[in-house]
């Protein structure tokens, strides 16, 4: 096993030091009747690294990807552009091999890497602190929700129902097995109507949860919902699942919002059938100490140096056990990683060219629909919803489309059980090329 | 060399990445929401943000530059070719929408991957998609609490989990809506059975516990207490954490526990991506699977597909099928000791933790008498009269080109030095740490403790002061 | 552009100063009529980086490669099994992105990896020193000639008809050019007849070079040529195209030859169509001083301490000039870590598997051969001659076997411009498994 | 810490890699030619191996950690996306001998990359063979040869060479059959005319010249050089070791410059790799094409093929088409320039070079007054009459974190120091460089030398003992 570097005069030598005659005998203290017989386990044969990127490779080949088809698929994941420098940042051993960075002495790479993370994803949502990621957007989600409880030290949570059904669906999951009340507004539109939001809001209620840009890529102005929010002295969380929105609209942040969650693989994140993605998590200063999650912060060393620690650990489980503000340990280092890479490439000028040209992209398709098929109205950042005359309309042109090498979008009630299958999910990003837009346009021609 | 903070380059950023796509105009309707004023994200050039990075990387201990024997971590190495596998295009660049017909690859692996850990844990029902092990946590806890409340025990929701257990359990536990009860371990650092038995009742939801326990101790009765647990109407959950120390040799299930996380970036390899991320399958038995999460990922005839609903579910716990491209990661490491050498995984972290306590034992108190697994427990009893702690030793370590152990815990010694070679560590490099150790031992002794209390003086940064960050918390740089 | 770090205002502040107005009139001291229109050359639109991964990504998908193909190719470039390891290493900028390393006191990385590949190489090949690589094979084989031309001051250079073509072809080249005869000697068979190369060795001979296992595979004693280039004082040079032989048959070293050289590539880089691969320069001792391109050697610091640094530099061009042993200056430094980090890896036991593997699949090939398709005979390593009835047979049997993704071998006249168009080169390598061989050999009834 | 050479490892090599492949027998024949004694290669576990040689990476500069001013040797930064490009299996897991019809993508590639070349030198007719500079100039001068050869002119066989020029002038036409006369600079370091006229005879084949000349300076005369050249009946060789100076602003064909050698290491950003491996294309006018190496890629209808036989080639130079991978990497690299930017890129190095230059121009001895172009030169005169000379300028430099600067090159100078920042540089680097140099002046002069005669003191290592690795050589490590 080349995983293994002793020998097996190696093992002879350990184990007469340790005065046990054979490897079995150390496991002397496992009752006789649980050892397994070696070899007896109905797994596969060990393969040489050849035979393993041949399996795999196999594998990924049954697979169609972006290199050679188009996407126009979003609801949460998206094709942008990866540059390469971040794949090689975040397969260098130092990083990628290295621990949470508990001995901050000598981890200060990752450290001083979270900390421009956290930065950076503070001014990109206008907020004033992140911590250092949660799993993905939908547990982030909720565990906005179930801080937003301890802010307020009340209970109900009000969902917007444009909120992306999976983030609505594990935060409802969470919140089933505490105590308080969970409520969804329908919005009965592709869109979020701030009014049935707000209409929901009562005195008991500890958070109302929106999603900004919404699930069906509709930008609309917070401001009534923070006036709404104020009055009722809840908290105004705002999702989203598209981060590089905020390149060119209006931050979560500057908008009013109490706590801003979402995903953040956009940020140089392959899409990778879902994960590993990137859960952000901000908020106002004032409820920093009630955040989940690990956080790094600035201080100083014995000799009076700059460091970067892992701070306000006594939140944590491995600290407060069943008080923690959250059970989350490992979390995505690897990509805060990845995502702080990518952002230091573009900077400002880059990410706003990436927002866009999401949104150009999507505005040009939009502009030139035929009469038999129509989008969403209001503004839209690099999402919308298409319908059709029928399910069976829309599905030749999927059909068609997937001939063609172009995945044309998500059937809408793939990701949201409730929708009419007659529904398409688009999303567009900077990848997706004017070409790409017409061909789009002349095979919706077979949904005629 | 110091490297700036990013917000501290001196010069304003250059020409941004050229970028793809459509530079047309956008809507009307969204240029009315448009941001005021910039992020002010800082942009580099492609050789500076290469450099910097770099250069941060350098600053940093990984398993690739050294010894990493953070006990409960199992610290292994990472294998490069799991790197190229996650990378292939047909398994990165893929949508988890996108029509299940063109995902097929994907989805056998995951299939397959999903009966191996069935198969090694003895659990033969697999959920792949719990993102973390704290996150499975919490999901084998939602399917405990729904085949108690299927049998109508809506009131059971008490948690026993001993005072050795991980903070996480507690914690899961809490967010599971239960409470915990702490059992008080037994002299041996084991479950104490008596303790046990005084607090199982009909309320008594589950007993959380790590097997080997985190004193690196096998609970030998386990098939007692299993026995006791059942026997009172309540399930096992076991922590996967230390599973690196029975793989291949014996299994969770057939002990009798009914639902295992596993850590797929412990035992399976995966890397720890300084934080994750990482991985936590759960596998249970037969009367728990029908409360597994969805999406879960079928098998029927020749086609794979992940299916959304079902009835007894305990529901969506991820927004996504799962961490993939760790899960890819960790079916690699199976593949490559498949049947025939998994179980030298276990062998060889018992061999090596036990060689490591052996050669230490005269000289640093051990707690727990006997055999361990895959880890060693060490306080600092014997260097604390010299006025050495824990803290001291761990950071010496690090001028002596180690990672220093995992410190502090478990809770139930004082100064615990918790140490776990792994597997894939070589003699030599066991014998230098041991040397390491020995020499800060004799140190001790000799009266020699200023460099271990001024340690570590070697590395980029000297001990940083964590009370001044957590009293006056700078989280971000300022604008 | 991404790659320039100046801003505008950058380079306005760092024209005042140099104490000039514009960046051209930096440009002043050429000649206004060689001053070139900006964007008047005719080359490519700038490319993104999104769009240079799809323009070469479309280029690679129209070549066949070894993840797709099974292939029997060899002729001096193998498929043999690349560890993931030893990219990673190689991919490392403070490998890939360092100078050749003349600061020694930063460039101990290399450095040291050089010794290791040294020495590694002189005990593969059984032979007592290794210089730090030359570009590949072929020119390897000249430079051998010409060293040999030095050593013994004499200039008439014997060559074996069963050299590889291409090194033949590029030593040819070379020496002709210079003083002194050159002699091809024909074998007359797929294999190498030493009597008629020791025939035709004179007093006036400077080397003799032979191919070993020589370009058609065949394994042969070299003793007698040993023996008649003591008589005739003059040095015995060893080509070798696949190093992975010397883990299983004798070395050159051990068969007495003077200078030994040919191809790394075997061990641990990648086909390329043709390159970057690794040339090997090997000889005795007493030599040593004779050898062409770089050395590292071992030295102590000014501390006392073990280190390494080039050195025989006065052999060089830097140094010498005109009267240099050879011009070579960039040599193929990163394909020697590559070929390090493959041999450390590997080990005795490894290599010997890579061989053993590579020499049964072409005995299970061969022996299992119908009648119509016949072998080359003698002892082989992995690489033989397969003869046809006619060329039309062989080329039914390429058409078909490419068909179903198996590149069954190298028209031995595409190499050898000499040969009959009916033979046909093949090879085996580790990467070849026993259902490849079944299905060659199904392939062949085509061939009937 | 200290990283054992590998043959020092104490232990036995472990069980070896798991290898593919048929394990049957060999061929009784070829048994009987089995290796007696094994290698003795160690062979490490995989952990191991990549903990050595990561370790040893660490002790490595290189572009990606810290500037590079090597004059002559343009390190520049090497895009990241040109390594993705090289690794993508198409490209990089084929074999040159597989059928033509199976590589038209990397042939077109190629064929492309030939017509940039062409147009970017002006000399439209490109071998991408030459594995490295140095093999470049050889295989110009063969064609140079071959041209006066084919007029007749087998007497020509004296190359004239300034001496400024690089070592590797000389000896590839030494190399060639041919001989070589230094010719004397000029006072201002640039090619004299009437030392030029002065050699310049029939028997003249070629004359070789670096433009811009070594000490940084472009030959203005250039027009003249060449017109004196080719009216002696000789053609101008090039090289273009100093072609970024001029990339997409001017060009050498235009010139008068009859063939030309291009390091795409240099100019075109394909990473030197601790020495190679390079790539030497070389372009020439329509009188030299005949003469081209075979094989040549060219292109037939929507075909494109190698040809391996033209009788008026000088032949082959390569046992290959070429160095493929570096040549991709040379492609992608323009192609992310451009036609729109190209020149930038010696707009860029020529700034930064006469930025650094007038920073120091003060306080270090410039020999050759002027603009420079892409580097600059200084000589130690000012600093040796403080008992300071280049080489320990150089090596303080590293303890300052940088790479010295070339030294002791072009040899017209004494104490030559010749720095290259590259276009990739930024101004925050290049002050910082020029404010380690003005520290070691003023230390300099104020008699603050021991630290400079020290130097370097913080790397790995100090200064190494060149001498006594030359004397008593040791190349391999003793069984």
């Amino acid at each position: 096993m080349r995983f293994l570097p002793h020998t097996d005069s190696d093992r002879q030598a350990m184990l007469e030091s340790i005065g046990v005659a054979a490897i079995r005998d150390l496991f002397a203290d496992i009752p006789a009747e649980f050892h397994i017989e070696q070899g007896s386990l109905a797994l596969g044969d060990a393969l040489s690294e050849a035979a393993i990127m041949r399996k795999f490779t196999r594998a990924a080949d049954k697979n169609r990807n972006a290199t050679n088809t188009r996407y126009f698929l979003g609801g949460g994941t998206y094709h942008h552009f990866v540059p390469a420098v971040v794949d090689y940042i975040i397969s260098r051993g130092e990083f990628l091999t290295a621990y949470t960075p508990y001995q901050p002495e000598i981890s200060q790479g990752t450290l001083q890497a979270l900390f421009e993370f956290q930065t950076m994803i503070a001014r990109l949502t206008g907020m004033d602190v992140s911590n250092a990621s949660m799993y993905e957007a939908a547990t982030a989600t909720a565990e906005a929700a179930l801080m937003a409880r301890r802010v307020t030290r009340k209970s109900r949570v009000v969902m917007a129902g444009s909120v992306n059904p999976r983030y609505r669906a594990v935060t409802a999951n969470y919140l089933s097995r505490l105590d308080g009340d969970y409520v969804e507004v329908d919005m009965g539109c592709f869109g979020t109507d701030l009014d049935r939001v707000i209409g929901a809001i009562d005195a008991s209620t500890a958070c109302v949860i929106v999603q900004y840009p919404d699930f069906y890529g509709s930008v609309y102005d917070l401001a009534p919902l923070r006036a709404a929010c104020d009055a009722a002295k809840c908290l105004m969380v705002v999702a989203f699942s598209d981060i590089s929105a905020f390149a060119l609209i209006e931050s979560p942040g500057a908008l009013g919002a109490d706590i801003a969650v979402g995903s953040g693989q956009s940020l140089g994140i392959p899409m990778g059938f879902g994960g590993p993605h990137l859960g952000l998590f901000t908020c106002k200063q004032q409820y920093m100490r009630q955040m989940p999650g690990r956080v790094c912060g600035l201080t100083t060393d014995a000799g009076g140096k700059r460091g970067f620690v892992l701070t306000l650990s006594t939140r944590e489980q491995h600290i407060r056990r069943e008080k923690a503000t959250s059970n989350i340990c490992s979390n995505q280092g690897l990509m805060c990683t990845a995502a702080v890479t990518y952002m230091a490439l573009m900077g400002d000028e880059g990410l706003n060219t990436v927002a866009r040209h999401s949104a150009a992209a999507l505005q040009s398709l939009v502009a030139r629909l035929p009469a038999h098929v129509r989008a969403a109205q209001g503004a839209r950042y690099n999402e919308t919803v298409l319908s059709f005359a029928d399910s069976a309309a829309r599905d030749r042109f999927l059909a068609a489309a997937k001939e063609r090498a172009l995945f044309a979008g998500i059937p809408l009630e793939q990701i949201d059980a409730a929708a009419e299958p007659r529904h398409l999910l688009i999303a567009t990003t900077e990848m997706v090329e004017a070409d790409d837009i017409n061909d789009y346009l002349d095979l919706l021609e077979v949904a005629k | 060399h110091e490297e700036p903070v990013l917000f501290e380059h001196a010069h304003e950023a250059p020409e941004s990445i050229n970028l793809p796509g459509v530079d047309g105009d956008i809507s009307p309707e969204l240029s009315a929401f448009a941001r005021k004023t910039p992020a002010s994200i800082p942009g580099l050039s492609e050789p500076e943000a290469v450099r910097h990075f770099v250069r941060l990387s350098q600053w940093n201990h990984g398993i690739e530059t050294g010894f990493y024997p953070l006990g409960s971590c199992t610290m292994k190495y990472n294998p490069r070719v799991n790197e190229q596998v996650v990378r292939l295009p047909g398994l990165a660049h893929i949508h988890p929408d996108q029509p299940e017909e063109t995902t097929q690859g994907v989805l056998e692996l995951m299939y397959e991957l999903q009966g191996w850990l069935g198969e090694i844990s003895g659990l033969p029902y697999v959920t792949l998609q719990p993102a973390a092990g704290a996150h499975g946590e919490l999901v084998g806890l939602m399917m405990i609490r729904a085949a108690l409340d299927a049998r109508g025990q809506q009131h059971r929701r008490k948690v026993l989990v001993p005072d050795s257990a991980h903070g996480t359990n507690p914690a899961s536990a809490t967010l599971c809506g239960m409470h915990t009860v702490e059992l008080k371990s037994g002299a041996d650092g084991r479950i104490d059975l008596e303790e046990l038995k005084r607090h199982l009742d009909d309320e008594t939801a589950a007993l959380m516990m790590t097997n080997p326990n985190t004193a690196g101790a096998f609970e030998s009765d386990i098939k007692e207490i299993c026995r006791l647990v059942h026997e009172a109407g309540a399930l096992v959950y076991g922590d996967g954490a230390n599973l690196n120390a029975l793989v291949g040799v014996a299994r969770p299930g057939d002990m009798g526990i009914d639902c295992l996380h596993i850590n797929v970036h412990k035992t399976f390899s995966t890397p720890h991506g300084g934080g994750g991320p990482g991985g936590g399958p759960v596998a249970v038995n037969e009367a728990l699977a029908p409360y597994l999460p969805v999406p879960r990922i079928e098998k029927h005839g020749d086609t794979y597909s992940l299916v959304h609903s079902c009835e007894t579910s305990v529901g969506p716990v991820l927004g996504a099928p799962g961490q993939i491209g760790v899960l890819l990661r960790a079916s690699a490491y199976i593949a490559a000791f498949g049947r025939q050498h998994l179980h030298r995984i276990a062998e060889d972290a018992v061999l090596n933790a036990n060689y490591v306590l052996n050669r230490l034992k005269g000289r640093y108190h051990v707690p727990f008498d006997g055999l361990c697994k895959h880890e060693c427990l060490l306080t600092d009893e014997w260097q604390e009269k010299h006025g050495v702690k824990t803290i001291d030793i761990a950071k010496r370590l690090i001028d002596l080109g180690f990672h220093p152990m995992t410190v502090y815990f478990p809770l139930i010694v004082h100064g615990a030095m918790l140490i776990e070679p792994t597997e894939t560590e070589s003699r030599e490099t066991l014998d230098a740490f041991c040397d390491a150790m020995i020499d800060i031992a004799d140190a001790c002794e000799a009266g020699d403790t200023a460099m271990l209390h001024d340690a570590p003086l070697k590395p980029f940064r000297r001990r940083l002061d964590e009370t001044q960050a957590a009293r006056k918390p700078v989280l971000v740089w300022p604008k």
